[in-house]
Formats: C-alpha cells, structure tokens, sequence
C-alpha cells in the first residue's frame, strides 16, 4: 500500500476530535497502522532496529537535501498499535523541514490518545527512542544547514 | 462480587477491605489488579504500621541510648525474628536484612563468589529471573568460573531428570527459583537442594514469589540460603532478606562496608562484627523491616490453606476460560503452580493487548518477566502474564477474560 | 517554648507542628530530639506521600503497561528529577537511587574499584564515617592500592596544607565528607576537588550530613560522585543517591546484577542497560524515593536562610552554655560547623550521663559515631553528641545543658 | 574495699523497692559501683576484655570447685553506671552454684532498673556480653558435673 494512503496530520487530528471514546480513537490508530507502507523482511536489518523494551522497531531515517533539507522516514513494527503510532509518526514528520520536524508538538497529540502509560510505561520504549531519533537528525540537519 | 469464594471458608470481600488500593477506578473501570507477581498491594495495617513508626518511633537504630532509639531497635529485632519464624530459621541471625531479593541474590553471589575459583560452575535453572542469573554472571566473570543452565522442559518445568548433567563435582552453588515469575510453576527445591548437597554444592533458594503463595521452612527444604522480597509478600518496597545458614554465613566475607559492621575500624585495617550485623553495612530500611515484620503478622492471621484452595481456584477458572480465547496460547503447563498464568496470542502482539486491557480496567505485565533466558528456550519474545492473589476473585478472572475477548474484536478485524 | 526563634523569620511553633513525632512524652518528660545526625524525624507531608503511594499508585515500576504502573513509574521518576533540582546536576540520568549513603558509598568503591589496580592510592579524610572508610578497604584489599588518610588537625579541620602529601601522582580516588557527623566541621569540598581534579583523581563526597543544613551544588563542588542518605534529610529510611557524573558513569561497570539493569541477557552473557538504570538492579524502593522527592519538595518549601541561621544560633548558644558544665570539654572546634556539638567529661563515661539524659527526654547519641579512625586521632574513645535540626529550639538546648548539670551532681558526688 | 561490702541480692532487691523514683535507684546503683572490689589496671589485659559498644568491660570469671563447683567473678568498667551493674552482677552471681545462676532472673530485675534502652540498645553491649558468659561458664560447670 502506497505511503499516501496514510491522512496528513492535520486529518489525523481532525479525526481524533471526531471519535468520542477510546475505544474507537484506538481502533483508528489500529485501521492507521494498516496503512503503513511496506517495509520487507529483508530490510528489517539490525542496523535499522530501535532497542525497544516491549516491542521492536525498525526506522529508516534519513535526509533528503535537494530544495532545502526535508526529513524522510519509514519505519514498521512487530505490534500492531506501535504500526499505527509509526504511521502517525509518518504523518508528522515525513516530508517535513527540520524546523516542522522540531516544532511538532507529538507529545501533546499522543497525549490526546491516551495512551500515556503504555508509552512511558517503559524506561526505553520503541516510540520514544524513535522520536529521539527523528528529533535529532532534524536538528543535525538543521545545524548543518547553518553551519555550511 | 460475591462475597465467598467457593473455597468455603474465605470472606473475600473482608480480606479485601484490608487492601486500601484495590477499592479505585482506572480508566473509569473497577481496577482488577492482576499484577500480583510484580508487586502486591498491602494491607491496612502495613501501610498503619509504616506511619506509626514515623510518627512515634523513628530513630536510628542499634546504637542509640534513648528511648526512641531503643524502640525502634526493639522494632527492628523483633521484625527479624518474626522473618525468623516465617520461614523456621533455626536462629533470627540467620535472616539479614536487605533491600529486596535482588540485593540478596547479589550478596549470596558476592560473598560465595569469594571462595569460588577458575573452573568452578555455579548451575542455575533456565528459567531463573534475571536477578538470580546476571550477580552469578558478574561474579563467574570476576573469579573465572562458569555458569551453567539446568534444563526447563517444555511444560515449564525443571528437568531434575538431566540435573545429573550438570550438577556435577566442579559444581560449588546451585541457585533455583522456588517458584517462577513467568510460568507460575512450582519447583521441587527439596530436591534440588538435596542434588546440590550430594554434589558437595552451596543451595541458594530464590523465594521471591513463593512467599505470599506458600509456606516456607528453609529447615525442610534443606536449603543454605533462600532470599525474599517484601513488596511481592504484601509488604513495603525497599526491604528484602537472605536467609543463611549461620555456620555459612560465619565463613563469608562481607559485601557492603560502612557502619554497623565493623567490629574496629582503624586505616590499618578494619574487623568485621559477627552476622548478621556483618552484612548490614549502614542504617537499615527500618521503617520498611517493620512493615514486612507486620506483613508476616498479617499473613500469619489468615487461613493459609482456604487461599490457597481460593487461589487454586482461581488458576483453574482462568487457565480453562483463556483456552477458550482463539489463538490463545497458556505458556507453562506444570503439574504445581501458583495463580500465575502466561500466555501469547496469534494475532497480537503483548503490546497491542496491554492497552485495551488497561481501558479495561485490568492490570496485568507483558514482556519477558526479567527471564529472557527462559523465554529463548520456550522460543518466545514475550507473553502476557495474569498473576492472582488471595484477594483476587473469580469475577476479575472473568473480566480479564472478557477484555481479551473485545482485544481480539479490536486486533484480529 | 518560644514560638519565634531569634533568627527574625523561623515560626519554630509551626515547623514543629508538621513532625508529629516531636510532640511526644519520653519517661514523662517532652521529648527533647537533639540525635539528627542519627536520623531526622519525618514531616507529615513525607510520611502522607508514603501512605498515598501504598494506598493510590502501588504498583511495580518501569515494566508496566498499566495505569497504576505508569503512575507510580511517573512519581518515580519525578522524584529522581526532583533530585537532580536538589543538588543542581545537569541531568536526572546522574542520580542513581541507591538504599542508603552507605550503599551509595559502596556503590562507587566498588565500581570505580574496577579501574584501579596495585599501587594505586585512595585517599580518604581522617575524619570520614566508617561507610566511607570500608567499602575502599575492601576495594583496595581486592586489588592491591593503598587507603591513605588526608590529615585533620585538633580543631577538626581537613588540613589541606598536607593534602600534597598524600595527593600525589599515584591518588586515583580522593573521597572526603562534606559535613562531619562526628564534629559538624563542614569541610571545603570544593577545594579537596580541586585538588583531587588537579591530581588526575576522581572525588567523591559524602554528603550525608550535609543535605539537611547546607544548599548542594554538584557543579559548584566540581565533585564526580556525591552520596546522600533520606533519612538525615526528612526523608524515609532505606532511600539514598548516588550522584555520578555523567560521562564516568557511562563508563563503569554495574555493581548488583538483575532485573531492570540489562540490555539483554543469556546464558552466553549479558550486556547492560545505560545510567541509571544500570545501576538499579530490581525492583527499587519505590515508596522510599516518592517520599525522599516529598522531603525536598519540604526543604525547597522553606526559608533555608533562615533555617541556617537559626541553626547557627543553636550552636552559638549549645557551644556557650556546654562549656560552662564544668569537666566538660567540646571536641572539634572548626571555624565553619553546622549545629552538631560532640563532647566529653571529665567525671564520667558518656555511657553514664546517656540514661541521665533520656530520663530527662533528651535524645543524644554517645559513642564513636562510626568514625573510630577520627577518635583515635584525636585520642578519645567516645563522645557526647547533640545534633540539632531546624526544628530545634533555644529551650531545648537549655534542657540538655540543665540535665548536664544534674548528671554531674550525680556522678561526681 | 572488700567484696563483702556489696550488699546480698535480696538486699539491693528490696532497696530497689524502696527507692520510688529513678533518679534514685540510679544513684543508689551508682553507688553500688563505687563498692566493687580492686580490678587494678595491671589485671585488666585485653584476654579479659569484654566487647562491648559504648563502654569497656574487664571480667575474671572463673569456677571454684571444692565443696561442688561455684561461679566466681570480678569485673570493672570505664564506666560507673556499668560498675553499678557489675556490683549487681556480683551479688547475684558470685559464690553461687550454677543452679542458682542459671534460675536467676537478670533480665527480670535490669528492667525494674528502667534501664532497658540502655542495655538493649547497643547490640553487643558490655552487660549483656558478660550475662551471656556468666551464664554460659555455669553451663559449662553444670554438665561438667553431669558428665563427670
Ligand atoms: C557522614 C556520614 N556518612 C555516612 C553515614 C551512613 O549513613 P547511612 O547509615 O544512612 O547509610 C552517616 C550516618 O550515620 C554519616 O553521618
Ligand atoms: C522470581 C523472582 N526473583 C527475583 C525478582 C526480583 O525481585 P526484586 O525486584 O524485588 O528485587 C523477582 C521479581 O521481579 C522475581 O519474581
């Protein structure tokens, strides 16, 4: 399934506002996973996989810099609810400038989903290592910029 | 809820008005606290008992030459000696005080390790947690020596059967847990004690989740250690015991320094006190000493078997009901276990299902239970773990049953 | 007693009132605590924390999927940050829960014992409490460096104008306390540091006593490691920290093995979490450190300045009115002290004039205060401690120097 | 001064009930004290020293035999309120067969004394440490007898 088939971000919020009870706003995030682009077996390397306690991660993270640095990302999880939360992720980030990366408030919006506990439940969990990482190469990307 | 449970005798809504915490709601749900085997909640007169302490008696305690102080030792020692009768230890030196089972199991593998050398094999079980593995590991790197499984079936259970293979005359300490965190399952340590001492081998006995479930007497099992932890036993956090046979603990070298400990201290050299003062470095968890010594008031006061014809009840009725699951997997099927069921589902990961079950209301733990060896030889990453206690009822069992029910809905579409 | 202490600000009525310990009979008298050193007592607000904790958000923490675990997980966790506001470290990844100063101390030793080999140096002050003294015997015993002591002159002061007499090329480990327990004297850490730094040497401080009475700086110390205890800063008993700098932290070895503090485990071996977590083997004292967060959200609540000068007015008027007992002499004489007094009479053991006191309400501690090497340094066996906390009043010292005289008209008769 | 100035035990045991208030009997076992028997400092070498936290303890006990055996023991402490105890301790114990001092009740009359946190306090404090080996050389003495 094509990457585009996930909403943009702006939807996504949207849509959670729209879905009253937990219930289906985790249902929604579930139906999101199942949006994820493909991400084969054989590129689910050890390299691309973010230590998570609970779950694991694989992230494919880069920049591209041609018009202006944008950061680019996949990603997929052995958890359904981790996919949905990457295609969240994807949303939010991919695509985006460094500085739309960095601006992004996700917590707030995860927050929204009420799933605070399972995602600082544990000390190193996939989603939070991820958006460290996310977080990070967009700053790199940002201070390269200004420092070439 | 009804008020009995069909094990006669047992009023389990009074045993649960003792449990401050169990009376909440998550999410908007009653809480159905299924999570007994990381933590169980503690009763009114621990959580009393704590206050009292701190209101009245605290003071430092071993030293001290006023009244307060001698309070709070009097507290303190008699909380040892009811450890002491806890699990029939021939003399309250026997028992020291710790900060939970991890700190015992470190200072049983510190201090035995002293007299370990190259070569010698220190045989744990495959399903031991990571608490009994990683201090042996450390100390086997430190010394030379060599840490060995002893073999799990299938069913989850020890294969005392191939304990031949292992423990043999190189083997100086053979560490087991009595009951697993992961699989419920109730080892026959009796007899791995009896395997260690023909072997010529120390017997270290990992209590932790045996201790709010069965009766321990470290004289019948035959053990030369056995550790406990107070927050798993319906006591405070931060305390914890090792039982040691004295005529051991006499040879054994101290772990921590620091106060209490020394007999004289001078820059030359210092002297160590006798036990069990020589393996309580510094001022003690003295409120949470007490509090485990009320803890075992507490579950001295209860009718021990009706929980646990309650609790085996209650381990019947959810293995049977989560079988019934599609694509439900029970993980650990020995003949002896507490109310601990694991289990894995086709379609979901733990991950997926925790949150649901949480909206449920229902607390249980997914992920590898700190047995990451265990869950290699089972060939699981990780399950999801329901552990009941005596103030668990078949109604919460049914809930936990019905939430995954609605997770499968929700996941399996 | 008076309500307002002289030092302008302090309402003494009102601070006292949130220890209810405090307001308690001893032989039918009002107690008089003057053994802080030993252990405060706890305000209402730690000890309801504590009760809140075990009766709201009990729960095991960091594993758990479930609301109670994220709870009690986030209390955790605040309380570790509330530490690092505490003593100013640049990041809450420093401070590492421990059970006890004691534990934190050994904690260090014997992680940082793990670079040290034969022919190495540790140099530790005179004047430290043996649980900074132990752990490096120990250390130093196992691979062969060598325990030096830095010199402290007959007032009780560190004598830094030696201190290059015992740091030299071969010191890899300075460790000194910030505040004596024994004498009050409050050492210039950030000297010893700047010493230990100039040396090469890693430096540690012990800063048990000092956290009740002093504001802690870890940057301004320019200090690597730093221990504290709860119990001596109004917190609960079994809880303490070990602040480390970040980039050495990294760099050394675990100290307990188990859950929680591994990366991955086998049989074949074990790789390890990063800081803290690497140094929080099992289930830590969850309640302990949520109520040792409660203690500074107390001390951050206070008017410390005033507290401080209060404090100093008790020494002033204690050091006054002691040395007017006849035969009695004050030991430790430093220019900069916190209210702690240790002396000695001429006409009697400490031991005789200890239940002389404690029939009079008053709570002191005698003995050598687990600084045996200072006592031998300034040639005594034992003294008479009064440790006054903020809570503390003028007529309390008062009752103290009345019951002084009254042990001498019925011992020197 | 002669041992003989120690009063007998049911003397001090009556005394003490006399005496009302604390202050008092502490003062009148402080004068006990002062009526030990001459432990001169050349006696006190350390084989004789017993352990103890707070105070020094030197002890010569020992078992006379002729006419059936007979605990006897000298103490003295750097302590006065120890000396005290050590008067007591003589008079309940010294001269008396091992029957006798196996049934005497220490504990029983030290906590008429109030002065419990005193002597429990510490954990291995002199007084204790030096029951304990009264106690345990009329054991000895006993089954020496039995098995003889
Ligand atoms: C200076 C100092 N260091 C270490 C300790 C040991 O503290 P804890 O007994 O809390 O481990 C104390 C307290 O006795 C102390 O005063
Ligand atoms: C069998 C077993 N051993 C050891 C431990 C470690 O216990 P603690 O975390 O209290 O130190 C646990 C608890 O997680 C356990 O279940």
């Amino acid at each position: 399934m094509p990457a585009h088939a996930i909403p943009s971000i702006e939807e996504i919020i949207e849509t959670f506002e729209l879905l009253g009870d937990w219930d289906e706003r985790f249902s929604y995030v579930l139906d999101l996973g199942r949006k994820l682009p493909e991400f084969p077996e054989s590129e689910r390397t050890e390299a691309r996989r973010v230590h998570g306690c609970q779950s694991n991660v694989w992230l494919d993270l880069g920049v591209e810099r041609h018009g202006g640095p944008r950061v680019r990302l996949r990603a997929v999880s052995d958890a359904h609810i981790v996919n949905g939360l990457i295609a969240i992720l994807i949303s939010a980030y991919d695509g985006k400038t460094p500085e739309q990366v960095l601006a992004f408030d996700i917590r707030g919006l995860l927050s929204t989903l009420d799933l605070e506990s399972h995602l600082s439940g544990t000390r190193r969990n996939g989603l939070q290592a991820m958006v460290e990482r996310i977080r990070a190469e967009a700053s790199a990307a940002q201070s390269h910029e200004a420092g070439g | 809820m009804s008020t009995q449970s069909r094990a006669g005798g047992l009023d389990i809504a009074r045993l649960r008005s003792e449990f401050p915490a169990l009376h909440q709601s998550v999410h908007g749900k009653p809480l159905v606290y299924l999570d007994n085997a990381a933590t169980t909640h503690k009763p009114r007169s621990v959580i009393d008992a704590t206050v009292r302490f701190y209101e009245q008696d605290n003071a430092n305690v071993h030293r001290g030459l006023h009244a307060l102080s001698a309070r709070a030792t009097q507290a303190y020692e008699m909380a040892r000696d009811k450890v002491r009768g806890f699990i029939n230890a021939a003399d309250a030196s026997e028992c020291i005080f710790t900060s939970g089972v991890t700190d015992s199991l470190n200072l049983a593998a510190y201090t035995l390790g002293a007299g370990l050398k190259r070569g010698d094999r220190i045989v744990l079980s495959h399903m031991e947690h990571h608490s009994n593995i990683v201090p042996w590991q450390i100390v086997a790197g430190r010394v030379g020596a060599e840490v060995v499984p002893l073999p799990v079936t299938d069913r989850g259970e020890l294969d005392l059967a191939r304990a031949g293979e292992v423990i043999d005359e190189r083997t100086k300490v053979v560490s087991c847990v009595f009951v697993s965190n992961t699989l419920g399952t109730i080892n026959d340590v009796h007899r791995v004690c009896t395997l260690a001492r023909a072997a010529g081998a120390v017997s270290v006995i990992d209590a932790a989740q045996a201790a709010a479930h069965l009766s321990i007497d470290v004289r019948a099992i035959g053990c030369d250690f056995l550790a406990l932890t107070g927050h798993k036993m319906y006591g405070p956090t931060g305390i914890g015991v090792l039982y040691g046979r004295r005529a051991l603990l006499d040879r054994l070298p101290p772990f921590r320094g620091g106060g209490e400990m020394i007999d004289q201290c001078t820059f030359a050299g210092t002297t160590f006190a006798p036990p069990p003062a020589r393996f309580e470095a510094g001022t003690p968890n003295i409120a949470g000493a007490i509090g485990l010594g009320v803890a075992i008031d507490f579950l001295a006061s209860q009718d021990r078997a009706t929980w646990a014809e309650h609790e085996h009840e209650l381990l019947v009725r959810a293995t049977g009901a989560l079988e019934r699951v599609d694509g439900l997997r029970v993980v650990g099927r020995a003949t002896h276990k507490i109310a601990t069921v694991s289990f894995v589902l086709e379609w979901a990961h733990p991950y997926d299902v925790a949150p649901i079950l949480d909206h449920a209301g229902v607390a249980v733990r997914t992920g590898h239970h700190c047995t990451q060896p265990l869950m290699d030889r089972l060939g699981l990453k990780a399950t999801i773990r329901a552990s009941m206690a005596a103030y668990n009822t078949a109604e919460e069992v049914d809930t936990l049953v019905a939430a995954l029910h609605k997770a499968r809905r929700m996941l399996a579409g």
